[in-house]
């Protein structure tokens, strides 16, 4: 156990195994995804209370889902980097944060766009997107902190100390604006709220959602390389894999570029 | 197959300009994302080849020991 | 390397590592006093605060509507996020000073838990400005309408929701410390944290007004005090002790 | 009361200490002990590390690897009694310039030991500052200032004493003086570690030398200690 924490720790051992996983999630999440995204848009029936328009729902949920969960992960790493001071874990963290903040904007524009046809508006203040509003403050804080300060190990480890500090604060974010939604607003109908779905709408969903955690695996894992490259650029392994015309396509990350 | 065409499909009875912008500026996003990260990547290796060739040609700032000399600098001289 | 034989001088005692040091509460109750005491010699940081929230309030009816209609409804609202944004306001100086001149490593070199020379710091934060804001509140809120009421509810909020505030911007303060930019930043980190004590604050004045018994709003309100009170410290000493590692 | 004897011989001990920064590292390997005693220099030109080696044996700086013992032990088992024992001077002197130099005294040593006014204002008066022990700092020079912060080594009893720069802005008087109190600490079985770029009037120094910045993977800087 302890070996594989090393192991794990060690950024040469790290390279190495992320290119080897990456291709195949790049494949299979986009496959998934892709094909859930056809079926969503063509071939699933109508919603018959909300028609075309619940067909948003396929880009929506999935976002919204991996961006919250993307907050976790990050809470995760934060912890490991106080606690064991595992350099992955913070180069997770600084990777991660751009693309969870992407996400969460995703899921707030679909929200958003969704509501015109359903509400008959562009921004309502419905809980839930609210919730997320709020989540995309707390992602651009991260990201704000993080380029402000200038030494590398200070900056990954006062992130890691707001990323805990959001996660504890995010189930009473939520409690207080579902509280705050009922005490302004009488109870409209969710935009995501089906009593029953048929198989024909939530499977196309369920591929969308596991091919997007997919390639959100895929693109952590590129983004920590590059990340990895950069602060191990004095190393020697990092130099014999960039020597001018050296063997190997590094830009691919690909798992033959380094043969650790 | 929901729709009888392909122009039920992108019309989507009035609904279709709001489903295909999401879908679009889904694929934007996460493309650009993806294109930043490889641009990225590039950048870095780029920057780190030419490094590593420049490293065998001595730099003015790497020459001399850090404690320094202090020398004025003669600006007028060509 | 050899040890040196030592020659004590005369009428010096030798020295021994010490085992014993002053009591956490001392420690803390003499940092309160020298930050108090800090405070009354800068007599314009008292103010600052108090008169932006003046200020912020007095905004509102110039720039919507002075009527009665409005203002008592939206009073409350505008109370509370004036007494946020000033709290706010005040924060980037509770620990900015003392990491300048040298007495915030000094604090965190002392024997006692940091947490806790935190929480004294926090305290006294809070008693020069929430405590004022708190004060200020009610005739802020006539100004503005309120009827004694809401007031009333108002202040027993800001009271449960001020320290609060303090807390949770002693972690943004903590994090900030040591950057150029930190007030701009402090504000970005805080904000969405303060969202659901803003929530509650206001939530409560408004159920207050519709006449529902609110103890269970400010027993949940207190909940969250005490939840900050718990986790706070800790978080601002382990930020601190990042911000003093960068430095 | 004090702990029994000392139960190792050596005060603070640093193994294998190594410090980044920027992907450089500042020093590697470095190991030394803080023997009671003993007066030591750390070494070496600007950029070198200097600071950064204090504050780590202080404890106010966390990025680094390697072990610090504190009297054979661990220092995270026993902060308390590592800070009780240590006095740390900065480069920022702690003084706060709205206080005078009384009230300062008094909030810096409330947390250490109990002193009473009478040995802070005879502290003072010692250091020159008698007139001025109830003006506030901000109308002090700054080698008032220094003064006191320089105070406290008066009454001190911690036994390791950390100072970055003592020297800073101190007229010649005032360094010997100092001087002469880094010895009295010395023979009474303290220890001193000390950076400065004024070359002290003292003997029977060790020396800790930091070199110059270093790439990763090249050789690292040296230590030296020798008994002059």
């Amino acid at each position: 156990m302890w070996q594989f924490f090393h192991k794990l720790g060690s950024p040469k051992w790290f390279y190495g195994i992320a290119g080897r996983f990456m291709p195949w999630l790049l494949g299979i999440g986009l496959l998934l995804a892709l094909s859930g995204i056809v079926w969503g848009l063509g071939f699933a029936p109508k919603d018959y209370l909300q028609g075309n328009s619940y067909r948003i729902i396929f880009i929506h949920v999935p976002t919204a889902f991996l961006a919250q969960s993307v907050y976790l992960m990050m809470a995760v790493a934060g912890v490991v980097t106080l606690v064991w001071k595992m350099k992955l874990a913070d180069v997770f963290v600084k990777a991660v944060a751009p693309v969870g903040a992407a996400l969460t904007f995703l899921a707030l524009f679909t929200g958003a766009v969704w509501g015109q046809p359903t509400w008959g508006t562009w921004w309502i203040w419905d809980a839930r997107l609210t919730s997320m509003l709020i989540l995309l403050f707390l992602y651009l804080g991260v990201m704000a902190l993080g380029s402000a300060i200038a030494d590398e190990k200070s900056a990954a480890r006062a992130v890691a100390v707001l990323v805990l500090v959001g996660v504890v604060n995010i189930p009473i974010i939520k409690y207080s604006v579902n509280w705050w939604n009922t005490l302004h607003q009488p109870a409209t109908f969710k935009l995501t709220e089906k009593p029953t779905m048929p198989p024909e709408m939530w499977v196309p969903l369920l591929l969308v959602v596991v091919g997007l955690y997919l390639w959100f695996g895929w693109i952590a894992l590129y983004r920590m390389q590059t990340e990895v490259l950069r602060r191990e650029r004095r190393s020697r392994w990092v130099q014999d894999l960039m020597h001018p015309g050296g063997r190997s396509d590094v830009s691919s990350g690909g798992a033959r570029a380094d043969g650790v | 197959m929901a729709f009888d065409s392909l122009n039920a499909l992108i019309v989507m009875e009035g609904h279709g300009p709001y489903v295909w912008t999401c879908y679009g500026v889904f694929f934007l996003l996460l493309g650009v994302l993806v294109w930043w990260s490889l641009r990225e990547r590039r950048q870095l290796v780029r920057e780190q080849k030419q490094l590593q060739q420049q490293k065998t040609e001595a730099s003015p700032l790497q020459a001399g020991s850090t404690a320094g000399s202090f020398q004025r600098i003669n600006t007028s001289r060509q | 390397m050899g040890k040196q034989e030592s020659v004590v001088p005369a009428g010096l005692p030798i020295l021994d590592p010490v085992a014993e040091s002053p009591g956490v509460l001392r420690a803390m109750l003499a940092l309160l006093r020298r930050d108090l005491r800090l405070s009354i010699r800068q007599k314009q940081d008292l103010l600052n605060p108090l008169l932006f929230f003046a200020m912020v309030v007095a905004l509102f009816p110039l720039g919507v509507s002075p009527e009665a209609s409005f203002l008592r409804e939206a009073g409350t609202g505008i109370l509370w996020v004036g007494a946020l944004l000033a709290t706010l306001l005040s924060l980037d100086h509770l620990f900015r000073f003392d990491f300048e001149d040298g007495t915030l490593e000094q604090m965190a070199l002392q024997p006692q838990p940091l947490f806790l020379l935190v929480l004294a710091k926090t305290l006294a934060h809070w008693l020069v400005t929430g405590l004022p804001l708190v004060l200020l509140t009610p005739v802020l809120g006539l100004m503005l309408y309120l009827d004694g009421n809401s007031v009333a509810v108002l202040c027993l909020t800001l009271l449960i929701g001020t320290p609060v505030l303090s807390l949770i911007g002693s972690v943004g303060a903590a994090l900030t410390v040591g950057l150029r930019a930190g007030g701009v930043l402090l504000s970005l980190l805080i904000i969405p944290l303060y969202i659901p004590v803003l929530i509650f604050g206001t939530g409560t004045v408004m159920a207050a007004g519709d006449g529902a018994d609110v103890s269970g709003h400010l027993a949940l309100m207190a909940a969250m005090l005490v939840l900050a009170l718990v986790l706070a410290p800790f978080a601002a000493a382990a930020a601190l002790k990042i911000s003093l590692s960068a430095s | 009361m004090t702990e029994p004897l000392l139960q190792a011989d050596h005060l603070l001990k640093a193994e294998c200490l190594e410090c980044e920064r920027d992907g450089r590292f500042l020093f590697r390997d470095l190991s030394f002990s803080i023997v009671p005693g003993t007066l030591t220099r750390v070494e070496g030109p600007n950029g070198s590390g200097k600071t950064t080696l204090l504050r780590i044996l202080a404890g106010l700086n966390d990025n680094w690897s390697g072990q610090v013992l504190w009297r054979g032990r661990p220092r995270h088992r026993q902060w308390e009694s590592v800070r009780r024992n240590l006095l740390y001077l900065g480069h920022r002197p702690g003084i706060k310039a709205l206080l005078t130099p009384l009230e300062n005294l008094q909030a810096l040593a409330a947390g250490r030991q109990a002193v009473t006014n009478r040995i802070l204002e005879q502290a003072l008066a010692q250091v020159g500052l008698g007139p001025w022990c109830h003006v506030p700092c901000q109308n002090l020079s700054a080698g008032q200032k220094r003064r006191v912060a320089l105070a406290r080594l008066l009454f001190a009893d911690e036994p390791l004493w950390l100072l970055d720069e003592a020297f800073t802005a101190l007229d010649v008087d005032a360094v010997a003086a100092v001087e002469n109190l880094l010895l009295d600490q010395v023979r009474r079985g303290g220890a001193v570690v000390m950076t400065t770029h004024h070359e002290p009037s003292l003997r029977n120094m060790n020396r800790i030398r930091l070199g110059t910045v270093i790439e990763q993977g090249e050789p690292s800087s040296q230590l030296q200690q020798e008994d002059a």
